[in-house]
């Protein structure tokens, strides 16, 4: 299984703060499970997660670049952080 | 010295500054400095009005986010103790909003940390805040100034 | 945003830093951040052993010289508010000598201000520590690296 | 009247903490004040306010160099400052 995590304006805007999904080979890797999302559902998620400053975390740590996912991974994309 | 003490404290209640403070002190007068940072929220955000603030995290990363921060700065600054309170949900103008406390022997050390350490916390750990005021919510922006504080550190202690 | 408030203090009398940090916020949620100092005596300074330490200050010059450093904090930096409090009289190792708080609507200006202050202040108000241990009394002397801090700030805005 | 005080080290050392004379044409300037005290006071006076890194207050404003003094003026003398 892995989990995705959505935060902030993402999870708003898509309307979806978690979601669950079997572990496969199709969703190995960090940028196929994006693609697999977007494929799923729709234009809308395709602009959100793919805009410039998305960050991406694997496992609640941030990644750079694509990489391997495993099975129980958990996944989050959210905008940069405002926090302090 | 042994190593640097530290704590992380994500919550929803207020905190109390003189209890923070006193919490840094290892009790045998090692230290000889203590700096800290409030950060409140302002009744105005970048010329707009702000009513209140709701202040979201992503529980779990947050800690263990602002751990990774500390134990940096324990790296750098010879320190005795830090900590972080960081508040989350539904603030007010006014309210404090993060406490950032470093104790050192010595003021430089306490002062660098302090300031490395709110630089660090704006840009990497996770939070984010929804203003709310007359025209509605709004998620607030990062500030450029931020990343750019941030990037000072890169190149070791400044 | 009108004139920054100051305030000085000279006192033997222990101080609350809550209290303190309160005193600098107006009220009207301008405050974004608030950066503050508490220096404290030492059990040991320079591999000296420290029992107890005594204050003397040259009345009068005392407080005019700090308020001196805080107008040129507020000149320096956008500063809301600032305050100092400075101990004097007979101190032990752990407990607080002097509070330096500074005020302003950016954590810039408020930690910028906060170090620049105390850098001033050891070095430019008359206040002279002397301390007590096992080798007896003994003035401390004044640091190289105090002076070279302040130095920093010559050229203006760091 | 010239008021004169001492502080710290220099105070214990001469084992003065204030003194007051007379305003005089020969006590006008700082300078001349000094000279003026270590010649009432003798030698260990001399070797004090003589010190390099001696501080001299007018009014309780540090000045550097010489300056003129007026009848009323409070003059001092102490270490270089500790505090904070």
């Amino acid at each position: 299984m892995l989990k995705v995590l959505f935060f902030a304006r993402v999870r708003e805007t898509l309307d979806c703060a978690q979601l669950e999904l079997p572990w496969s080979e199709q969703v190995a890797r960090l940028d196929a499970l994006q693609d697999s999302l977007c494929a799923q559902h729709g234009a809308r998620w395709r602009e959100v997660l793919e805009e410039d400053n998305m960050i991406r975390a694997v496992n609640q740590v941030v990644v750079q670049g694509d990489c391997a996912l495993a099975d129980g991974d958990e996944v989050a994309f959210f905008p940069p952080v405002t926090g302090g | 010295m042994g190593a640097a003490r530290t704590s992380v404290l994500v919550q929803e209640a207020e905190f109390d500054v003189a209890a923070l403070q006193r919490g840094l002190l290892r009790g045998d007068a090692a230290e000889g400095a203590v700096a800290t940072f409030t950060g409140y929220v302002r009744c105005d955000n970048e010329q707009r009005s702000v009513s209140s603030m709701r202040l979201e995290h992503y529980p779990g990363m947050t800690e263990s986010s602002i751990e990774q921060i500390l134990d940096e700065a324990c790296r750098r600054w010879p320190l005795l103790a830090t900590s972080v309170v960081h508040r989350v949900g539904l603030l007010q103008p006014g309210d404090p909003v993060v406490w950032v406390g470093a104790a050192s022997a010595h003021r430089e050390a306490a002062f660098e940390a302090c300031e490395f350490i709110m630089d660090y916390l704006k840009t990497r750990a996770p939070f984010w805040k929804k203003e709310t005021g007359p025209a509605g919510e709004h998620w607030v922006a990062p500030r450029s100034s931020d990343d750019a504080r941030a990037r000072r550190w890169r190149g070791g202690v400044a």
